[in-house]
């Protein structure tokens, strides 16, 4: 029963065994989901070199599941503060707009990424100042902009699709770099860049605290809404970045569908990697991880064939039982079922003692 | 009382159409909607416009409101088919005569005065009957790829099922694999890359709309093939983008799904308030496009 | 006696990496007051969470009435009879004090919640204890020690033949605590029985007829109380046979009060506390004292500026400042350790190390952090000076015993080495023997130069440690006290009773 | 508090629409606030008894969408009577719900997450069903459906919409007056305690999700009745809307505060929006979303403005 045990960070304490850390279940699955993959596709585990680059379903995974990463770093270290972002999607969408908006009407790439990152940390600036100086709850303040801001990227696109075409802009998103993907290594630059600074640094600690208790934070002189400012901002430069790689892979930007949805998805690998909704702990590791789970899924549905009406059963089937299997509780029920025929419960003995 | 204010006291000698559109989630849409507030202007309608951002309770509550507004003409979009005959019952009940565009309705016909559109089924047929007689002669399998659209809305329902009808008549036409591509680039892409890994000799590809298409042949071209040639590539809607593609000839096929209705409408909606009658059904001016019709096409491209 | 209506056997729970409790046994007969004793984190609480069943042991019997029973939950409990006021205040903040009381066995009418009696029956309660609150207003808005006390009246009036008490009396008053022995007295007259729990050894010998010691999570023994000697109970809970009563009894050195540090002058807050002249020395412990509800937090509060004052002016070592939130304190050197640990003070969900270097780190700024070693080095010395037990500086704070977590709060304030240090019940909840230790570290803290502002309930500690007290009654300040020697505890409580301005 | 200033910004923008808009301050155009948001009205009152207690429920659009396919599948493939659908559909609802929360209750699954996937669940259903929509023609739907309850002045309420009034009458009592209600603001408050208190907890947690299931199922009733069919895209993103006028409402997304009167100004509030949009008919698809989100920050920051000045005036 264990009812009131908080959920512990087993890790941390000693004697906890590999399969109570936090990572085990979430690496299991996207292991089992890779695996499965290979029996629709047998060579779908090899990397070759094809036109001078690497190819191969794990590379597109990587190189698709770039954006989903990068937002959902983004994300994490919002909700570690006890937020969250649903206007990321809408970043995207405006980030991919206004760059390729510039690049179209003749602007240089250098000028026009700049200017469609800058706008991003603004709108990730906007979303902080209204939880932190209005006072208004994450949810509803980022909804605000996740509604308007699809509007402001229909409105730079015109509603149309712009179509550019520059083999630089392409780059970051679609191309090859000394054979690797370039948004791969924008990914892991960007995530080494963020665990140097969060781990590296006191930021990680003074987050995980504001996000655990604001009102503690506030009492040992933490500037918390100079934090939470500054993660929404980073979470608006990820979604921002995201945004020029979505866009630049199909060399098009799509106001109304680029980063639909991502939000959710975003959210949803930030929680399989085991980071909580409620704020606090923050694991980065298992946010790539909760993303790459989520990209294999999409990839699995479209190689396994499954029809489209049932990908969304499918899919809940899956997170599900991520979740189950990362549930202490869920786990506990299980060996205990396992071991019952050994172990009487107590009070049976007792009874019979007594009674 | 005030049965003729009509709308914002602008006059009341113009017609007021109160047009509910279904959003603005593709180029496609943003082209219809343009060509109907243009229309109008050259037509002398006053146009309501309310955007109904692909929800269906948007739309009914907007048509409401245009009957509260007392227009003279109603028109919508409907999002989907079903589900209209209690608020096209008050239009009635409120002698205010409606006007469908694009999509149909299943509503009893005398709840609304005509349709004006295009039919998804007859595109999918259009598409499938492409394929059949492109590959009349085949001796061996073809395998085609098909990218829906979003699981559940209208057009991908229908342009698949006309699709799988007409090549059914082909035993060697033959699906091998069918997903959903949302009607998006980024994810027409997407899924053909992954689709492409899982299927090797693919020789058709076809897409419910360009932007998918367009998409796929990226991930055709970056998989090291041919657009067009090694992959066959049939889409609907001939988009601008689209067309031009098609007369490089990286696709194959297109079949317009025009969303120049704008004059259309406006034709009618003055013969219905001049209480002519209309035909209940009338089919928009639509065409297919090969790669020697889409070159000459393409510079006069509106959209 | 009778059959005890209560028998634990062979209780044993670990938690990962701590054994909390082995083989241990306990009992319960009606009409006892039965005394739980050990150090914080010998597993007191523990062992009454796996009786009201929010723990499930590893092993062991629980018989209630002779009869063997698996108690499934804190409801199941109640059910049973067991009636418990845990450690840490457990109510809901969010509801009204009168919900608060009698929420889960609201008195209904016609099936629907009976909300006027409900108000008149928990203001009849309160008053039981001479509490007079607005039963309507939020309980959150209370300080801890009214919320202790509604927790304590809603336990009581369960109706229950097991009455748990797990330090209920840590942030009560004399006064308080008076009333809550006379009603616990009257139950014990009437059968019920009851386990209470507290470190106050005046307190225990007052009220309890057996006591049962724990120590590291074992059974020690059992003992009749009139048996035992304050210094026999003390080495059985330690272990050793070491004359920490005598240490106690010790008074606190005089030193030299140094020059002014801070000064207040009619710094006050509407609604929380009337206008106050303060001087702070370094050098010097000012003890304030004063009935519960008497305003003592909130003006520490104004002082650390974790509210803001709407009237008067601080200076700091000569200077006007104006110390709008804690930040601006903290700049100044002032450090505030909160009464209230689970609210205001711990993150819960951090380890202990980093819970203790928090402050020091946020004064330093993210851009700054602490080196590994240097942490560590601070760390290892606090666990050792505090005696924070498990000694793991990776240990998560909240599955720290309720004592340990006070320690981890005092160890983050003792490192940032502040000018001035508030102390708002520093030792609440906290053993014995850790008490004096904390008491010598504040007066050789003064010793040093440091300027100390100390809250107790206990008005002992603070004539023990502080050189001036000032007496505050109805948010008001009302006398300050010279610590010469001859003040006792009830010239204090008579200064608070008349009130008479003794300047 | 904050549910009067709510109050007072709605007032303020039906004067705003009354004066700028002919024909918009009649008696019906605020009726039909009512009318056109009766499904959000009950669902959104479902998801206030979840957030009540600190959780969240996404499912709820899914299950308006699968709960209106089953009434027309059930009336329209199966031909059985409404009368033995609609009790079919709203148990399958409540199940629903009652499922999410025993996961999210016994096995500690972040409530955002296991409805996620509830969400999932309850649309691919609905689409493995019948990716087609399916009008309903059945008797008592179009009975009820297209019939309205008149009222003085011309005006009239459909019957879905009374449902709705209903259903905020019920639970407002549930709510306030009734056990199971406070037992949801205490686990609000702080779960732990509850728990420590001898309250079901566990119980309560599962008792909103299953009271958010039923909500959603008769929101998804009420939906089928609005458009007479089901459909597997109906109500996509309806979760959201239903956040947002709960938190519109002055509820706390953490818990624990927060009145249903609240919520049901936050429809009314959205619904006002809408049909200000509607009425000013002159804006392209893109500024008609900047004006939502416009006017939306408008409200909740008028409202956080006038609400914190009260407080700390009252401090
Ligand atoms: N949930 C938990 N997870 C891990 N360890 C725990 C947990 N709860 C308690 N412990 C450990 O069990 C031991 C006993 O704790 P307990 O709270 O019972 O002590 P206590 O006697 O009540 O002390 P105090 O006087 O400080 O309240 C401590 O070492 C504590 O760290
Ligand atoms: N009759 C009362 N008894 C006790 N507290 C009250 C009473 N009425 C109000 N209170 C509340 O108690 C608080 C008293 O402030 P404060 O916390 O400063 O008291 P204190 O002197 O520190 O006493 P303690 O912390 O022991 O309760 C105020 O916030 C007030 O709202
Ligand atoms: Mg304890
Ligand atoms: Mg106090």
């Amino acid at each position: 029963m264990n009812r009131a045990e908080p959920r512990s960070r087993l890790a941390a304490l000693p004697g906890g065994a590999l399969t109570r850390h936090t990572l085990f279940w979430p690496v299991t699955v996207l292991v089992a989901l890779l695996l499965a993959n290979v029996i629709f596709t047998p060579s779908f585990l090899s990397i070759h070199i094809r036109q001078g680059h690497l190819y191969g379903s794990l590379i597109d995974i990587l190189l698709f599941g770039a954006p989903l990463i990068l937002v959902a770093l983004g994300m994490t270290m919002v909700i570690a503060t006890g937020g969250v972002d649903l206007s990321v999607g809408a970043t995207v969408a405006i980030s991919g707009a206004l760059a390729c908006y510039l690049i179209s009407e003749g602007h240089g790439l250098f000028v026009s990424i700049t200017v469609a990152v800058v706008a991003s940390m603004l709108l990730g600036l906007w979303n902080g100042l209204l939880v932190t100086r209005l006072g208004i709850q994450p949810i509803i303040a980022t909804l605000i902009l996740m509604v308007a801001g699809r509007g402001i990227a229909q409105l730079i696109t015109s509603g149309q699709i712009i179509t550019i075409n520059s083999a630089s802009y392409k780059m970051i998103g679609g191309d090859y770099w000394l054979g690797m993907p370039f948004a791969i290594i924008i990914v892991v630059v960007a995530l080494a860049v963020t665990v140097v600074l969060t781990r590296r640094t006191a930021l990680g600690l003074l987050v995980e605290s504001v996000g655990g208790n604001a009102e503690a934070s506030r009492l040992v002189g933490i500037r918390a809404s100079g934090l939470i400012i500054l993660a929404y901002v980073f979470c608006g430069l990820c979604a921002g970045v995201a945004g020029l790689m979505i866009s630049s892979n199909t060399l098009s930007a799509d106001g109304n569908h680029a980063g639909l949805w991502i939000e959710l998805d975003a959210i949803l690998a930030v929680v399989l990697g085991g980071t909580a909704l409620t704020g606090g702990r923050f694991s980065l590791a298992g946010t790539v991880v909760g993303a790459l789970i989520i990209q294999t899924l999409d990839t699995t549905i479209y190689t396994a064939g499954i029809p489209p009406r049932t990908t969304l059963v499918f899919e809940a089937v899956v997170v599900t039982i991520v979740c189950l299997l990362q549930s202490p509780a869920f786990r506990a029920k299980i060996s205990r079922r396992r071991r019952r025929p050994s172990t009487p419960p107590l009070t049976d003995a007792k009874q019979e003692v007594t009674a | 009382s005030d049965k003729d204010s009509g709308g914002s006291g602008s006059g009341s000698s113009k017609i007021v159409l109160g047009f509910s559109q279904v959003g603005a989630e593709s180029g496609w849409r943003t082209a219809n909607t343009k060509s109907i507030q243009a229309s109008a202007g050259t037509a002398g309608i006053e146009l309501k416009f309310s955007d109904a951002q692909q929800k269906q309770e948007n739309q009914i509550a907007a048509i409401r409101s245009f009957i509260k507004q007392k227009v003279d003409v109603i028109g919508f979009s409907p999002v989907v088919v079903t589900g209209w005959d209690a608020v096209l019952k008050e239009a009635k009940a409120a002698k205010i005569p409606v006007v469908l565009t694009d999509r149909a309705v299943d509503s009893d016909p005398s709840l609304y005065v005509t349709f004006i559109g295009s039919d998804f089924v007859e595109e999918g047929k259009k598409a499938g009957q492409w394929l059949v007689d492109e590959y009349k002669d085949a001796k061996e399998p073809v395998n085609i790829i098909q990218l829906e659209g979003t699981v559940g809305s209208a057009p991908a329902i229908d342009r698949k099922k006309g699709f799988e009808e007409v090549i059914g008549s082909n035993p060697n036409l033959k699906v091998v694999a069918s997903q959903s591509g949302d009607f998006t680039r980024a994810k027409g892409k997407e899924v053909m890359q992954a689709l492409l890994k899982a299927n090797k000799d693919v020789d058709v590809l076809f897409a419910h709309n360009d932007d998918m298409g367009l998409g796929a042949m990226q991930a055709i071209e970056e998989a090291g093939l041919t657009p067009g040639k090694d992959i066959k590539i049939v889409t609907i809607d001939a988009v601008k983008d689209g067309m031009t593609a098609l007369s490089e000839g990286k696709f194959n096929y297109i079949v317009e799904c025009s969303p120049l209705l704008g004059d259309q409408l406006m034709a009618t909606v003055k013969k219905v308030k001049a209480g002519e009658t209309v035909e209940k059904r009338i089919v928009t001016v639509e065409t297919v496009f090969d790669q020697a019709k889409a070159k000459e096409a393409l510079p006069t491209r509106q959209y | 006696m009778t059959v005890p209506v209560l028998e634990m056997e062979g209780i044993s729970k670990g938690f990962p990496g701590v054994q909390a409790l082995e083989d241990v046994a306990f009992r319960l007969f009606p009409g006892e007051i039965h005394a739980l004793m050990g150090e914080n984190g010998a597993g007191k609480s523990t062992l009454i969470k796996v009786l009201t069943g929010v723990y499930e042991a590893d092993a062991g019997l629980v018989a209630i009435d002779d009869v063997g029973t698996l108690i499934r939950g804190p409801l199941h409990a109640q059910r049973l009879g067991i009636s418990t006021v845990y450690q840490e205040v457990n109510l809901c903040p969010n509801l009204s004090v009168a919900e608060n009381i009698f929420i889960g066995r609201e008195p209904r009418r016609l099936g629907r919640i009976d909300w006027a009696q409900v108000r008149t029956r928990s203001a009849e309660l309160l008053a039981r204890l001479d509490l007079d609150l607005d039963v309507t207003a939020q309980l959150g808005s209370y300080s801890l020690a009214v919320q202790q006390l509604v927790a304590i009246v809603r336990a009581i009036d369960l109706d229950a033949k097991v009455l748990i008490l797990d330090e209920p009396t840590s942030s009560l008053d004399r006064g308080e605590v008076a009333q809550l022995f006379t009603v616990m007295r009257r139950l014990r007259a009437d059968g019920v029985a009851i386990l209470f729990v507290s470190h106050f050894l005046e307190q225990i010998y007052e009220v309890c007829d057996r006591v049962t010691v724990l120590r590291n999570g074992r059974l020690v023994g059992e003992y009749p109380l009139a048996e035992l000697s304050r210094f026999e109970l003390v080495s059985k809970m330690t272990g050793q046979e070491l004359a920490a009563l005598e240490e106690i009894d010790e008074a606190a050195p005089r030193v030299e009060r140094g020059e002014k540090l801070f000064a207040l002058e009619g710094v006050g807050r509407t609604g929380a506390i009337d206008p106050v002249d303060l001087d702070l020395h370094r050098g010097e412990v000012v003890g304030l004292a004063g009935l519960l509800g008497s305003g003592r937090s909130e003006l520490a509060r104004l002082i650390f500026g974790a509210d803001t004052a709407d009237s008067g002016r601080i200076t700091a070592e000569g200077e006007a400042v104006a110390l709008r939130n804690p930040r601006a304190a903290i700049e100044r050197g002032v450090a505030f350790c909160p009464e209230d640990r689970k609210g205001d003070g711990l993150v819960m969900d951090l380890t202990v190390e980093e819970n203790i270097i928090l402050a020091l780190q946020a004064a330093r700024g993210w851009t700054r952090p602490l080196s590994q070693r240097k942490r560590e080095e601070l760390v290892e010395q606090y666990i050792r000076a505090l005696r924070i037990h498990p000694p793991h500086p990776q240990a998560l704070v909240k599955n720290l015993s309720g004592g340990n977590q006070q320690k981890v709060l005092l160890a983050r304030w003792l490192i940032t080495q502040p000018k001035l240090l508030i102390l708002d019940e520093p030792t609440r909840g906290i053993d014995i023997g850790a008490k004096t230790e904390i008491q010598k570290l504040v007066v050789s803290l003064a010793g040093d130069g440091m300027a100390v502002l100390f809250i107790s309930a206990e008005l002992e500690e603070v004539l023990r440690i502080s050189h001036k007290i000032e007496v505050l009654r109805d948010r008001q300040l009302v006398a300050e006290l010279d610590n010469d020697g001859s003040l006792t505890p009830e010239r204090i409580l008579q200064t608070i009773a008349n009130g008479a301005a003794e300047k | 508090m904050p549910v009067l200033v709510t109050l007072g910004l709605f007032l303020l923008a039906f004067l705003i629409g009354a004066i700028r808009y002919p024909n918009f301050g009649t008696g019906q155009v605020f009726l039909d606030l009512f009318i056109d948001n009766a499904f959000l009205i009950v669902v959104a009152i479902g998801m206030t008894f979840v957030i009540l207690t600190g959780g969240i429920d996404l499912s709820v659009g899914s299950v308006v969408a699968l709960s209106g396919m089953l009434c027309a599948v059930g009336t329209m493939k199966l031909h059985l009577p409404a009368l033995v659908v609609l009790p079919i559909v709203l148990v399958i609802g409540t199940v629903f719900g009652a499922g999410m929360g025993y996961m999210i209750q016994a096995f500690q699954i972040q409530p955002f997450i296991a409805t996620l996937a509830g969400m999932f669940l309850a649309r691919g259903v609905c689409l493995t069903i019948s990716e087609e929509q399916i009008s309903i023609d059945n008797g008592f739907f179009d009975a009820v459906a297209l019939n309205s309850l008149p009222l003085p002045g011309g005006t009239h309420l459909s019957y879905g919409a009374v449902i709705a009034l209903i259903v905020f009458a019920v639970a407002t009592y549930v709510l306030q007056w009734t056990r199971t209600g406070r037992n949801i603001y205490a686990v609000g408050g702080s779960e732990q305690s509850a728990m420590l208190m001898g309250l079901p907890a566990g119980r309560t947690k599962i008792q909103v999700y299953a009271i958010s299931g039923f909500c959603s199922a008769l929101g998804g009733i009420l939906f089928s009745l609005y458009t007479l069919s089901g459909d597997s895209t109906h109500a996509v993103g309806m979760e959201l809307d239903a956040i947002a006028a709960v938190v519109i409402g002055g509820t706390v997304l953490t818990g624990g505060s927060g009145y249903l009167l609240g919520t049901l100004l936050g429809v009314l509030v959205l619904g006002v929006i809408k049909t200000i949009l509607s009425f000013e008919g002159t804006l392209s698809s893109w500024w008609t979303r900047i004006a939502i989100g416009v006017l939306l920050f408008g409200f909740i920051a008028l409202q956080r403005l006038i609400g914190t000045r009260r407080r700390t005036r009252s401090a």
